[in-house]
């Protein structure tokens, strides 16, 4: 099948577009494969891509109970950074934004990655502190980072109030590499290239329990029969919990809620993505117009995707505290999704108690940006068996360990995080 | 040197006088001035608690949801097994060492006379602009007089009592958010007209 | 001149008055009872708004909330409003709009060339290019994008309105008022029950407005509605959003018809409402129908063109045809032709119906069988292309300048879907209607497709009445319903007219039939999928006209019926909703609320420097004159303590009050050291983990008699320790007697210190003796201060001598004041937040900085505190292997090798050989005034074995390399001779 | 938006409450060790359905109380006080 191009499209435009095909095949399951992915978001579909093309592991099938990119992929914020603190967290980040910069061409589809900058605002000594102290982690890592005075955000957000707010803005952390992707083409463009390289993408099948030999897995029931695979990999967000049960063990995972919101289409108004720092709050635009905004959680355990009423208010009321010019302007949708929220914020990406059973999974509210790096290291880890160096500290055992990656020092608190 | 005249916690910007708009039915906003002490009942000592409650303070420990009133002072529910007790303000103190002395071994007293500080709202403006923070059902069918709960209104905790039909409601907060939640008060009065007296 | 397309008579307008208007700097006039968009269409206004993707000219469709195209920027400067909807704007003198998403004029939009490239911008296109060459995509073809998508413009500036938020309570809310909700809140509110009536418009009465012979009922219903005490009617009300647990949204739009509010009054309105029983009456919203150039100037909803006659007394056209599918459309017409319009022809595909045969006893041409299959015209419709159902060619030319549409009903059930009841299909009505509720809620009247006013009245009446019952009231007795002979609105399934040209599913986001075939073809077959890849649904009107056939057409290509495909996912918002409303009064200055300390004005007095800590406001330093800069005040207040004395408002710490028989237990148990061994009348310091082992909070806590305790925490952690106090006492340990209050608002407290300490506290305190062997360090006692009762602690945070009184909180200002009596002779200085930083840093004393979260005893040099022996809270996790780790970094005192050298905290610690590998940071930076120079906490990996050497504090950010030696973090009196003096 | 039945101070909304994680798990008493005090803080059930779980009336009268909670749909069958015990209805 060709792929996408200008040229393409200058010629289908002048036959009608009749001759555009299936972004990726629908095919029916086989009996076996030699690795399922279970979950069809950006992280199941990444997985299967990087099998097939890092690996040349091919005979794949990527079990998705809805459609895919539908999940957390689908209804995200957008924001792609590697701003971390901890060592383990910015070198694995990193990598991902690395990806991230030639995913276009590795795919052969525009996810309209846009690295427009994150900037992350502080407004007291003890915030700056911290971001300095992030910044420079990132920096001795190797990765880009900046520290803003109140001029230099200015300059890169001129709508935010510096001065009028409950909390005067001191400065911010930015890092220009960071931006935004459009989040459906990410998992249409991972799906489409993995399909060209064989993998099967199978919409509408929900695994709803594991085979199980001696302590290893032998594949999984669907809603469309059996099927058989030496290695499994769960790749299902806030679901994990689900699909562990099913195989018969319990981690470290609370599936919480978080909204996002969209506004009314407008003209240029927010260049960069910012973060408020004296209140659960970001935003950005979306190349279409919408103005794309968050908070925090809704705080309290729920598969619901169904916001509610206080944090939106919330959510809006630090969105006009920051940039008081929104104020005029008009929400149009707000939604959930479902976050497998971890005790320490960081995520898995590891072998499980069964054999031949691997996950990634506990992204929380930042796997988004962790979609290439999450497949390419879960990749990894299935067709070795064992982790890349990238992913061996996102362990399911770390807990025992005391060996938390606790970025904020929030605490063993799933709904902290 | 002897104890002077504390501090009121809302003297910097409750001035007295007409604020807002002309409305011929302001909301009225007086500051009364009370002791206050948290009363925290031992494990398993309610009843001889309520017994002690009704001798010394001659009323009848209220259960949750409610305020029971004596001549010379008030019980408030606040939390299971705690009361907030309010008197007219009196000797430094005195309120406290009265109930601890009255409540030795049964309860457990805070004094909070100058950690919370009471305002009393009325007039029937007072259930339209308490609605504009206050997440509580005011209405007669679902509150009434003698009825106390506690939530929280623009962001600060407040214990809600209402003291009559007219109505009155006493809204008690901390004394460090007091103005804060004064000025939410004043603003979500603006409109209907605010008399502080 | 003005007015050309006015009726003399008729409809809800008073022609008395005349209301002023600017649209694209042109002067009109209307009158109270307009919209924007009918006084447009009064004035001959056709062209009001340019399309997303094409910018294709486009006119006024509707007369609602549903509005694709009159978007306009409302007012002007900091109060422009980008996208606002003509159609629901009521006009107010001297409102000015403009039209938006244009580059140029109007009527020559240079953005219009985008309609020639229009086969190359299908749906996703830009998914499958702009690839190459991969650096062109952020610095040419997406800037390009950007700019060309959006709608209108913001202001950029700070809105200078205020917005308040409002809590409601009902036995029954009932949204809509029309014929179906004015009957469900009258038979409700007879019942008795605590009724709300919420109607987005500012007149109730819905569909009502259009029915002259009707009003009588409608004022009846109102005045009715009026008699009963408990029935609150809301008009101007947007019922957004349905949440869990009977709970709704609603803004109410207290000024926007007013030139600006009012003195006092707000904006906007946020009400959170909690309904016992819900009755949808939100009515429908009529369907487009997919046909080449339906988007033209003067193509517009049949419902809307009746309304624009009836209710506004505008005639929207003058030439007018009517394209419909059902009889329910057919009133529209005969309002045309009442408005003294020319009814060119009724094109309907049907053969025949009763609406057919009155309209051509009516004497109009009414083309059976046929379907409109183009338009003509460019800015204005001026044609109509009409041929026979399904063929082929341009069909005949009729001159009209008004096409009035409709495809039938869309129930509005946006509410009753978001509140959980599945949309069920109805084959006769071609629509989805709302299935079995599952909250307590039901829709009555046209939402769930109960067509004519008598019916749908008749149907809110029943609502109303079982809502009421259900809540627990009595049924009411009946009262008089409308009469009116109702049209069938069952449609003939006719979704798209396929012909040469565009036809719009989605106007607003210039999404098309052959779009959403497109889509299928390349698998994006689902709606879900299908809406996200087009657009389709996405734009402000959120598909309310034209999501169902744009769902329609897709599944004519995947060959299912429309049931099977439904539609996309409904969510809040029915429709959009200012975003200051819903943040409501608790923004800018008061998004959090400010909390002082009694002491706030005394620091105002003397000039302070204010510092945000959490939500509390506290002194910074207090500049005086001769300082040169902040630093010279707070090494001056800094140096006063160690030489002399000062004094610092410390009331922001958390008090709590733990009282009980079983306390001591419950405090060994809480903190990682031993309390139950404290001597009344002796504080100690103590140190409180997290379950997994990390340092929670630390802090001084005194005996103050037998059971009764007073525990101090950091600011911070004040309300986090409270809960992690009532959590194991409610959870863990519920067999303890402990009672906890907190006190931190009751007791004001300050620090005095320094070594003249005590001569000070000796000249204002009273019932103590203060000598060492009297009143050690540690000790506590009741005392009284200038007077009143307070209590005293000999603790310290400086290092020096130190005591710190506690009052009733409203004599702080009192004791404050003798106290500064009482060390004016000594030299007192009051010092703040800074020099207290400053202090402790040389003290080696842990604060928020080393207390991250991510620090354990060991970590901090605080190992030896935790007990041995006995449970408490985190000590089993404390022991995992990675948290004794001896590799961790541990606490290390910092000095600048070159004291002049200025050290940040957030710099990383390397050493000098260490090839840039970070080996800890720096938590906390000062500059010192024991030993003038720069100094810090940090920590360093192997922290003990480096002290005296050499690292380097890299600050990449700031481009700074500065070299620190390793000291002990006890800078200051390391043998705590000065604290003990 | 949760409206939650305080049996103290009756039905409440959310926004006065804080959750406090699932109320399943019991503290290890002090012969607990490490696998023990892991699998109280960190495992979790994570049911997609009925959960039993603590909230706070953290705005009101401060209780804690234990709420069985459906993950999905949100409703709230029953409310008790923190010694309460309620029983998990099968999924
Ligand atoms: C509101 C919101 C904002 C966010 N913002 C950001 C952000 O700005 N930046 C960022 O980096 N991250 C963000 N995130 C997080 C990010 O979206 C997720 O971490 C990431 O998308 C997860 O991808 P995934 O592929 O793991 O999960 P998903 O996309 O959720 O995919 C999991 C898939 O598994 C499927 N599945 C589940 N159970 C089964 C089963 N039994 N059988 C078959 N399939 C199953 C689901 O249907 C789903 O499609 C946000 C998340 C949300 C909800
Ligand atoms: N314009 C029309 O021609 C039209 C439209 C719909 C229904 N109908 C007819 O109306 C009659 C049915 O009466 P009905 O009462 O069911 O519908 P209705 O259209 O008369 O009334 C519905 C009312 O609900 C209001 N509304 C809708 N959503 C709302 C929300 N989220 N918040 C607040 N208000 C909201 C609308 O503004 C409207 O006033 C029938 O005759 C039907 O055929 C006509
Ligand atoms: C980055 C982003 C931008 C979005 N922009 C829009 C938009 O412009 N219009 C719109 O209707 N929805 C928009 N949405 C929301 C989607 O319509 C949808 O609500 C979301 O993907 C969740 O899916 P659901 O509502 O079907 O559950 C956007 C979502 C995301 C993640
Ligand atoms: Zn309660």
């Amino acid at each position: 099948m060709a792929g996408y191009s200008g040229f393409r499209i200058l010629l289908e435009g002048l036959r009608g577009n009749s001759g555009w095909r299936e972004a990726w095949r629908k095919p029916d399951p086989k009996p076996s494969y030699d690795v399922i992915i279970v979950g069809g978001g950006g992280h199941g579909l990444a997985t299967a891509f990087y099998l097939a093309e890092v690996h040349g592991i091919r005979n794949v099938a990527v079990l998705e109970r809805g459609l895919i990119g539908q999940g957390n992929t689908g209804r995200n914020t957008t924001i792609v950074r590697s701003n971390y603190l901890l060592p383990e967290n910015n070198n694995f980040y990193e990598h991902s934004l690395k990806l991230w910069e030639r995913l276009e061409q590795s795919l052969g589809y525009n996810v309209m990655m846009s690295q427009r900058g994150v900037l992350n605002l502080f407004h007291n000594d003890a915030q700056r502190n911290a971001a300095m102290r992030r910044g420079n982690s990132m920096r001795l890592n190797g990765i880009d980072a900046e520290i803003l005075d109140r001029e230099g955000v200015k300059a890169m957000c001129p709508l935010v109030d510096l001065d009028n707010g409950r909390y005067p803005v001191m400065g911010g952390l930015l890092q220009r590499r960071g931006g935004t992707a459009r989040h459906d083409a990410v998992a249409w463009g991972f799906a489409h290239a993995a399909d060209a390289r064989g993998v099967d993408i199978i919409e509408h099948c929900e695994v709803t329990g594991m085979i199980l030999e001696g302590g290893a897995i032998q594949g999984v029931r669907t809603t469309r029969g059996e099927i058989r695979a030496p290695k499994v990999g769960l790749a299902v967000a806030g679901h994990t919990s689900t699909l562990t049960a099913m195989a018969g063990f319990r981690v470290p995972i609370e599936t919480h809620l978080l909204q996002a919101f969209v506004s009314e289409g407008l003209k240029p108004l927010i260049d960069c993505v910012v973060t408020f720092g004296a209140g659960h709050f970001y935003i950005s635009q979306s190349d279409k117009g919408g103005l794309v905004f968050g908070g925090g959680l809704d705080g309290y355990p729920s598969y619901g995707q169904r916001g509610t009423l206080p944090e939106a208010e919330h959510v809006y009321a630090a969105g006009v505290s920051m940039i008081p010019a929104l104020g005029r302007l008009r929400g149009l949708r707000s939604w959930a999704g479902v976050m497998d929220m971890t005790p320490d914020g960081s995520p898995y990406i590891c072998r499980t108690p069964v054999r031949g059973l691997y996950m990634t999974a506990g992204w929380c509210y930042g796997g988004f940006k962790a979609t290439p790096a999450s497949g390419w290291c879960h990749a990894w880890t299935i067709a070795k068996d064992e982790p890349h160096s990238l992913n061996a500290a996102f362990t399911l055992d770390r807990f025992r360990e005391g060996r938390m990656l606790d970025e904020r020092g929030n605490g063993p608190h799933f709904w902290a995080q | 040197m002897s104890a002077p005249e504390p501090t009121h916690p809302l003297a910097a910007c409750a001035t007295p006088g007409r604020h807002g708009a002309p409305g011929d039915a302001p909301l009225r906003v007086t500051l009364p001035r009370r002791d206050m002490v948290q009363v925290m009942a031992r494990r398993g000592r309610e009843d001889a608690l309520a017994e002690a409650a009704r001798a010394a303070f001659g009323l009848a420990l209220p259960p949750a949801g409610q305020a029971a009133a004596a001549p010379d002072a008030t019980a408030v529910w606040i939390q299971p097994g705690h009361w907030l007790f309010a008197a007219p303000r009196g000797m430094e103190g005195a309120l406290a060492a009265r109930a601890a002395a009255a409540f030795a071994g049964l309860a457990a007293v805070a004094d909070q006379s100058h950690g919370r500080t009471t305002i009393a709202v009325s007039g029937p403006a007072a259930r339209r602009v308490l609605a504009r923070g206050c997440r509580l059902d005011l209405h007669p069918r679902a509150f009434g007089p003698g009825r106390a709960a506690a939530t929280q209104i623009a962001h600060v905790g407040c214990l809600i009592h209402q003291t009559d039909e007219a109505p009155v409601f006493e809204l008690t907060v901390f004394a460090t958010l007091a103005e804060p939640f004064f000025h939410w008060l004043m603003e979500a009065g603006a409109q209907d007209g605010v008399l502080i007296e | 001149m003005s007015q050309p397309h006015r009726l003399p008579t008729g409809g809800h307008i008073d022609r008395a008055t005349r209301l002023a208007f600017t649209f694209d700097g042109r002067r009109y006039e209307g009158h109270p009872g307009d919209t924007l968009a009918s006084a447009l269409l009064a004035n001959g206004v056709r062209l009001v708004g340019r399309s997303f993707k094409y910018h294709r000219p486009r006119g006024i469709f509707s007369a609602g909330v549903e509005e694709p195209n009159a978007l306009v920027e409302l007012r002007e400067g900091a109060r422009r409003e980008p996208n606002t909807r003509a159609t629901v704007i009521e006009l107010f003198d001297g409102l000015v709009a403009q039209s938006q998403n244009r580059r140029g004029s109007l009527a020559f939009d240079w953005m219009a060339a985008a309609g020639l490239l229009a086969p190359w911008l299908g749906a996703g296109f830009y998914y499958k290019t702009f690839m190459w060459p991969a650096a062109w995509w952020e610095r040419v073809y997406e800037p390009m994008i950007r700019r060309a998508a959006g709608l209108g413009r913001a202001s950029g500036l700070p809105d200078p309105d205020r917005y308040e938020a409002a809590h409601a309570h009902c036995d029954v809310l009932v949204v809509g008022a029309g014929a179906a909700g004015l009957a469900a809140a009258r038979a409700a509110g007879a019942a008795g029950a605590r009724v709300i009536l919420a109607e987005q418009d500012a007149l109730p009465g819905g569909d009502l407005l259009n029915e002259p012979a009707l009003e009588g009922w409608r004022r009846a219903a109102l005045a009715a509605l009026d008699a009963m005490p408990e029935v609150t009617v809301m008009p101007r009300t947007t019922v957004f959003g349905f949440y869990d647990h009977g709970v709704l949204g609603a803004v109410e739009r207290v000024s926007d018809h007013l030139p600006e509010p009012p003195p006092h009054l707000p904006r906007q309105r946020a009400w959170t409402i909690r309904a016992r029983e819900v009755v949808l009456a939100t009515g429908a919203h009529e369907r487009l129908i997919a046909f080449p150039g339906n988007d033209r100037p003067g193509v517009m909803l049949a419902g809307a063109a009746r309304g624009y006659a009836r209710r506004h007394g505008v005639r929207a056209g003058e030439a007018a045809v009517l394209f419909a599918t059902h009889d329910g459309a057919y009133e529209a017409a005969h309002a045309m032709a009442e408005a003294g319009a020319r009814i060119v022809a009724i094109v309907d595909p049907r053969q025949d119906s009763a609406a057919m045969q009155r309209a051509r006893e009516a004497g109009f041409d009414v083309r059976a069988g046929s379907e409109v299959c183009g338009t003509v015209g460019h800015a204005a419709l001026r044609g109509v292309s009409v041929r026979r159902v399904g063929a082929a060619g341009r069909g005949d030319a009729f001159a009209a300048d008004l096409l009035m549409v409709s495809g039938g009903w869309n129930p509005a059930v946006h509410l009753a879907s978001m509140s959980g009841a599945p949309l069920v299909w109805d084959e006769a009505l071609l629509a989805f209607i709302p299935g079995a509720p599952v909250q307590r809620e039901r829709s009555a009247g046209a939402c769930r497709g109960v067509h004519g006013i008598a019916a749908a009245a008749a149907d809110g009446a029943a609502a109303g009445r079982a809502a009421a019952e259900a809540a627990g009231f009595a049924a009411s007795p009946s009262f008089a319903l409308p009469e009116a002979p109702a049209a069938d609105c069952r449609p003939f399934a006719l979704w798209e007219v396929k012909g040469r040209g565009k036809a719009f599913v989605d106007l607003q986001d210039d999404v098309t039939a052959a779009d959403m075939r497109l889509a299928h073809r390349e698998g994006f077959s689902h709606i879900e999928h299908a809406k996200r890849y087009t657009t389709h649904a996405m734009g402000t009107d959120q598909g309310k006209s034209g999501g169902i056939v744009g769902a329609a057409v897709l599944a004519e290509a995947r060959g299912e019926p429309v049931a099977r495909v439904g539609l996309p996912r409904f969510r809040p918002y029915t429709a959009p909703i200012a975003w200051g409303a819903m943040a409501g009064e608790g923004v800018g200055r008061h998004f959090q609320p400010t909390r002082r300390t009694a002491l706030h004005a005394v620091h105002d007095a003397l000039g302070a420097v204010w510092l945000d800590a959490g939500i509390w406001k506290r002194p910074a330093y207090y500049p005086r004159k001769e300082d040169a800069d902040a630093w010279a005040s707070v090494l001056r207040e800094a140096r006063a303590v160690r030489e002399r004395v000062g004094i610092c408002d410390v009331s922001t710490l958390g008090k709590i009050l733990v009282e009980g028989p079983d306390a001591a237990t419950f405090l060994d148990r809480i903190y990682a050291n031993t309390f139950s061994t404290l001597p009344v009348g002796r504080a100690r310091y103590g140190l409180m983990l997290r379950e997994d082992g990390i340092v929670f909070d630390d802090g001084t806590t005194s005996r103050i008699g037998p059971e009764s305790w007073f525990v101090t925490t950091t600011t911070a952690q004040a309300g986090p320790v409270m809960q992690h106090l009532e959590f194991h006492l409610a959870s863990a340990w519920p067999e303890l007697d402990v009672s906890l209050a907190s006190v931190t608002d009751q007791w004001a407290a300050i620090a005095i210190a320094g070594p003249r300490a005590r001569e000070v506290v000796a000249g204002f305190v009273q019932g103590i003796d203060l000598s060492n062997e009297a009143f050690p360090f540690m000790a506590v006692a009741d005392c009284t201060a200038a007077g009143v009762p307070a209590r005293l602690f000999r603790i310290s945070f400086s290092g020096e001598l130190a005591y710190e009184i506690a009052m009733p909180a409203g004599y702080a200002t009192h004791v404050w004041q003798a106290a500064m009596a009482a060390g004016a002779a000594h030299g007192i200085e009051p010092y703040g937040m800074e020099a207290l930083g400053l202090l402790r840093i040389e003290k080696g004393h842990v604060a928020g900085p080393e207390l991250n979260g991510q620090t354990t005893a060991q970590d901090l040099g605080l190992g030896r505190m935790l007990k041995k022996k006995g449970d408490f809270i985190g000590r089993v996790l404390a022991q995992r292997p990675g948290l004794t780790d001896p590799s961790r970094p541990r606490l290390v005192g910092l000095r600048s090798v070159d004291p002049s050298r200025q050290i940040r905290a957030g710099s990383h610690l390397l050493l000098p050989d260490g090839k840039g590998r970070s080996e800890g940071w720096i938590t906390s930076a000062t500059r010192s005034v024991v030993e003038p120079g720069w100094i810090g906490l940090g920590l360093l990996r192997e922290g003990e074995a480096r002290m005296g050497s050499e690292v380097i504090a890299a600050n990449p950010l700031m481009g700074e390399e500065v070299r620190m030696r390793v000291v002990s973090p006890h800078m200051h009196d390391p043998e705590n001779i000065r604290v003990r003096a | 938006m949760l409206r939650i039945p305080c049996p103290h101070c009756g039905a409440r909304d959310e926004a006065e409450f804080s959750y406090r994680g699932d109320a399943t798990v019991t503290r290890p008493g002090a012969d607990g060790d490490i696998a023990a005090f892991h699998d109280y803080l960190y495992t979790r059930t994570n049911p997609r359905g009925w959960q039993v779980e603590w909230w706070q009336h953290a705005a009101g009268c401060r209780a804690f109380l234990k709420v069985l909670r459906h993950t999905v749909t949100h409703e709230i069958r029953a409310v008790v006080t923190a010694t309460g015990t309620l029983e998990v209805p099968p999924a």
